[in-house]
């Protein structure tokens, strides 16, 4: 008997209580974005909280950090990613990576298909030097599918030709200094070294 | 022709004798007992004109409430019965009901 | 008395019955948009969110528009439903709710019908409603209509027998069923309320917890019978799709959608009118007369339309034993209480 | 034609049409829905005569709880979609006998009504009814108030008892 007017007084509290939170929550400033009538300004630091520090919108690469070891190339989940690179040749002048790690690789092509791209995280977490990241741009909508498409390389085609045809060249080079060197060694051996 | 006691007592000899075809004409349980309300209404109706026209009064309202009483207990107990005929036979059909016992 | 201010404004003739039976509709429509309005809104902003904010400033015009779009949308009947009960069905209930307005005295000078068993007839015409949520629920040819109109119907009937105490308790405490009787006994300043015991002399103190009592009962088992939140088990979306309505659309729809709004209407006016003095203004001579009579009614019953909203966003649906529970074991013992106190208390005093 | 006459011959009409189809229409719960409309045709009967207690009454217990126990009935014991006609040879002969049975008795009966002496008087109030029956059923009905409140509830217990048997 105790029991069922105990129960009967919990029911009762328990709606009053979340009534009082209910109505609380009435006269609460509300949360709501009001998006594209109210742009929010990601400039001004009361605004920028608007976009969640750690939402996952657009990537970005910074040109001057990456190593091009294809490590976000790996593990893209949806193949969004392309990154094609090419030796340096001893004697090019290469500035150091922006964290100061030694540079080996130039990268010719490095490009995101943004369209493809499922915003896994899984590329910024394979980055060693913390070259590609997530930005708050979120909206880059586009008309044509193939606008999606981000071009991260330093060089432009031609200067990554040029890039190329330098390491051809150095290859080309190395190759005949070797067949000179060991004359006497047969063909299938150097052609085998050059892969 | 102003609407008096005729009019009433020949819609309620109408819902009657509807009332007993379908008590004569039907199977089921139910729609036998559907019938048995058509034929109560039939009366109620008499009762109230007849307050109103033949100088009944309060009165028959009075017969016409317990009438309305008397259906709904019937009611009750007659779908209990019902239900309970149908758990037994799994149909509710009067004319192959013929056992009291099983 | 003369109730009807139309009868005198346009006689008692043919012209001023039709005026009477389309002023309630008018209102009903007006105040089904406020009312959907103010669920999105009040929805919204208990959730911190803002709600519609497009269709108009600060979304105010939304409601017009959700209900243009239901009027554009297609009326289907389901091949497999039986066709004339299907398409029936919306306007029983409909009808059954829009019917209640006929008693409900919005003004000393404006009630559609003053028939002396007000408070019994709004109570005998909610069983309308039952046979055309079954109706409805059986001709869609659907199993979960057939399921949300069965819970709905078990509900409504069980929750009948509380709110029915509730009524006869406040029939025993006035002594009539007219509700512009009742109003007027509870005329004079706000103590003189039915929920604080009623006018009278000091005994009237020790009404106070019965009426207070027999006055949260009906509260909660008038949301049981228009199927609101925490009650709406018969629609309820995650389980049995929408219930008794799953295949109505269009503005089949729309005609549950405005009975449901209706009967929303029609509960809180039984509450203003039996516990908190109807038309009656709450400090006796101030603010009195026809005309504020009107604000003071929509104004309480407006009060209680947002206690259901902001019930409806507060509590989560109960589960049909739990329903059954509180039904017969919890409200029904003690509205039987009250009901006696209050018939004794009415006697001695 | 006054309005009066209109609605009666309305309700009237409601009535008869639907029991008619309660009683022919081969979809059981065809029947049941018709049923509705019978009683409230019924009702609007009643608040014609100035029975407006009776008429409410008529809806409360007949709309909201006979129709909704047969309607809970159906579903329970029966395959909706059909309900079984008496057929053959003698469904037919029988079909025939009850409908002669049926003309008969309404004949008859309407016969009776039009010819019968009725003792005639008009009503002496025709508002307020509820207060007459309230005094009524407290002083001069009283014993029969008591008997059919107490034949309720041993009805209502009787009922529960027989529903909840198990076979």
């Amino acid at each position: 008997m105790g029991n069922y007017f105990r129960n009967i007084w919990l029911g009762v509290w328990t709606v009053l209580v979340g009534m009082r939170i209910t109505i609380n929550h009435l006269v609460m400033r509300k949360v709501t974005n009001q998006y594209p009538d109210r742009y929010p300004d990601l400039k001004s630091l009361e605004e920028a909280k608007l976009v969640p520090t750690n939402s996952r919108n657009r990537l970005f690469v910074d040109k001057e950090d990456c190593n091009g070891c294809k490590g976000c190339e790996r593990d893209c989940p949806v193949n969004c990613i392309s990154v094609e690179t090419t030796r340096v040749t001893p004697g090019d002048t290469v500035p150091l990576l922006r964290s100061g790690g030694k540079r080996n690789l130039w990268v010719t092509n490095f490009t995101i298909d943004m369209a493809k791209c499922c915003f896994c995280s899984l590329c910024t977490q394979a980055c060693p030097t913390s070259a590609i990241v997530h930005t708050s741009e979120f909206e880059y909508s586009e008309y044509n599918r193939n606008d999606l498409v981000y071009q991260f390389s330093p060089f432009s085609p031609e200067e990554a030709q040029v890039k190329k045809d330098m390491f051809a060249n150095y290859q080309a080079e190395q190759a005949a200094k070797k067949a000179a060197a060991a004359a006497v060694a047969p063909a299938p051996a150097a052609t085998q070294e050059n892969v | 022709m102003a609407i008096g006691l005729n009019h009433y007592l020949i819609v309620s000899a109408i819902l009657f004798a509807l009332g007993i075809f379908g008590i004569i004409t039907r199977k089921n349980a139910i729609m036998v007992l559907m019938g048995l309300e058509l034929v109560l209404n039939s009366a109620n109706i008499n009762f109230i004109a007849f307050s109103k026209f033949g100088g009944l009064n309060i009165e028959g309202h009075l017969a016409a409430i317990f009438v309305i009483i008397l259906a709904a207990a019937e009611a009750a107990v007659a779908l209990a019965i019902i239900l309970n005929i149908y758990q037994n036979w799994r149909n509710i059909n009067v004319d192959e009901i013929a056992k009291m016992k099983e | 008395m003369e109730t009807n201010f139309i009868y005198s404004l346009l006689g008692n003739n043919l012209l001023g019955y039709l005026a009477v039976c389309i002023l309630p509709l008018v209102f009903l429509i007006v105040y089904a948009l406020v009312a959907i309005l103010g669920e999105l809104k009040i929805g919204a902003f208990m959730q911190d969110r803002l709600g519609p904010m497009r269709t108009g400033p600060w979304g105010t015009i939304q409601p017009i528009a959700e209900v243009v779009k239901l009027l554009q949308k297609e009326n289907i009947t389901p091949d497999a439903a039986s066709k004339f009960l299907f398409n029936l069905a919306p306007f029983i209930i409909f009808t059954a709710a829009f019917a209640a307005f006929a008693v409900i005295p919005f003004s000393p000078k404006f009630v559609p019908s003053g028939i002396n068993l007000g408070l019994f007839y709004i109570f005998a015409i909610g069983s309308f409603a039952v046979i055309g949520i079954f109706m409805g629920g059986w001709a869609s040819n659907n199993k979960y209509s057939l399921l949300g109109a069965v819970r709905s119907v078990a509900q409504i009937i069980s929750y009948e027998i509380p709110a029915g105490m509730a009524i006869l308790s406040i029939a025993a405490l006035a002594g009539t069923l007219d509700m512009n009787e009742i109003i007027t006994k509870q005329s004079g300043w706000f103590t003189n309320w039915y929920i604080f015991g009623g006018s009278g002399s000091a005994l009237r103190i020790l009404f106070l917890p019965f009426t207070f009592g027999i006055f949260v009962i009906y509260l909660i088992a008038s949301l049981a019978e228009t199927n609101r939140t925490p009650f709406d088990i018969p629609e309820g979306e995650s389980e049995i799709v929408a219930g008794y309505h799953t295949e109505y659309s269009g503005m089949k729809f729309a005609m549950f959608f405005f009975a449901e709004y209706a009967n929303m209407f029609v509960v809180s006016a039984l509450l203003t009118i039996m516990f908190f003095g109807g038309w009656n203004s709450p400090f006796g001579d101030f603010m009195s007369g026809p005309i504020w009579a009107v604000v003071w009614f929509l104004g309480k019953s407006m009060s209680f339309i947002f206690l259901q909203i902001w019930l409806r966003w507060t509590l989560p649906r109960l589960r049909v034993d739990q329903l059954m529970y509180t039904g017969w074991k919890v409200l029904l013992p003690i509205s039987f209480v009250c009901f006696f106190a209050i018939a004794l208390l009415a006697m001695l005093k | 034609m006054d309005l009066f006459e209109i609605i009666f011959y309305f309700f009237a009409a409601i009535v008869l049409v639907s029991a008619l189809v309660v009683v022919l229409s081969k979809n059981i719960m065809y029947s049941a829905f018709s049923l509705l409309f019978t009683f409230f045709g019924v009702a609007g009967l009643f608040v014609l005569l100035n029975a407006d207690f009776v008429g409410i009454t008529q809806i409360m217990v007949y709309v909201g709880g006979i129709l909704v126990l047969i309607i809970f009935g159906v579903m329970i014991t029966t395959k909706v979609t059909g309900v079984d006609i008496k057929e053959g040879i003698s469904g037919k002969l029988q079909y025939a006998g009850a409908g002669i049975i049926t003309l008969l008795t309404a004949i008859f009966l309407s016969l009776m009504f039009i010819n019968g002496k009725w003792i005639t008087g008009s009503s002496t109030d025709v508002h307020a009814t509820i207060h007459q029956i309230g005094t009524l059923l407290m002083t001069k009905y009283i014993l029969a108030f008591e008997a059919a409140a107490i034949l309720l509830l041993i009805a209502f217990i009787g009922a529960a008892l027989i529903g909840r048997r198990k076979a």
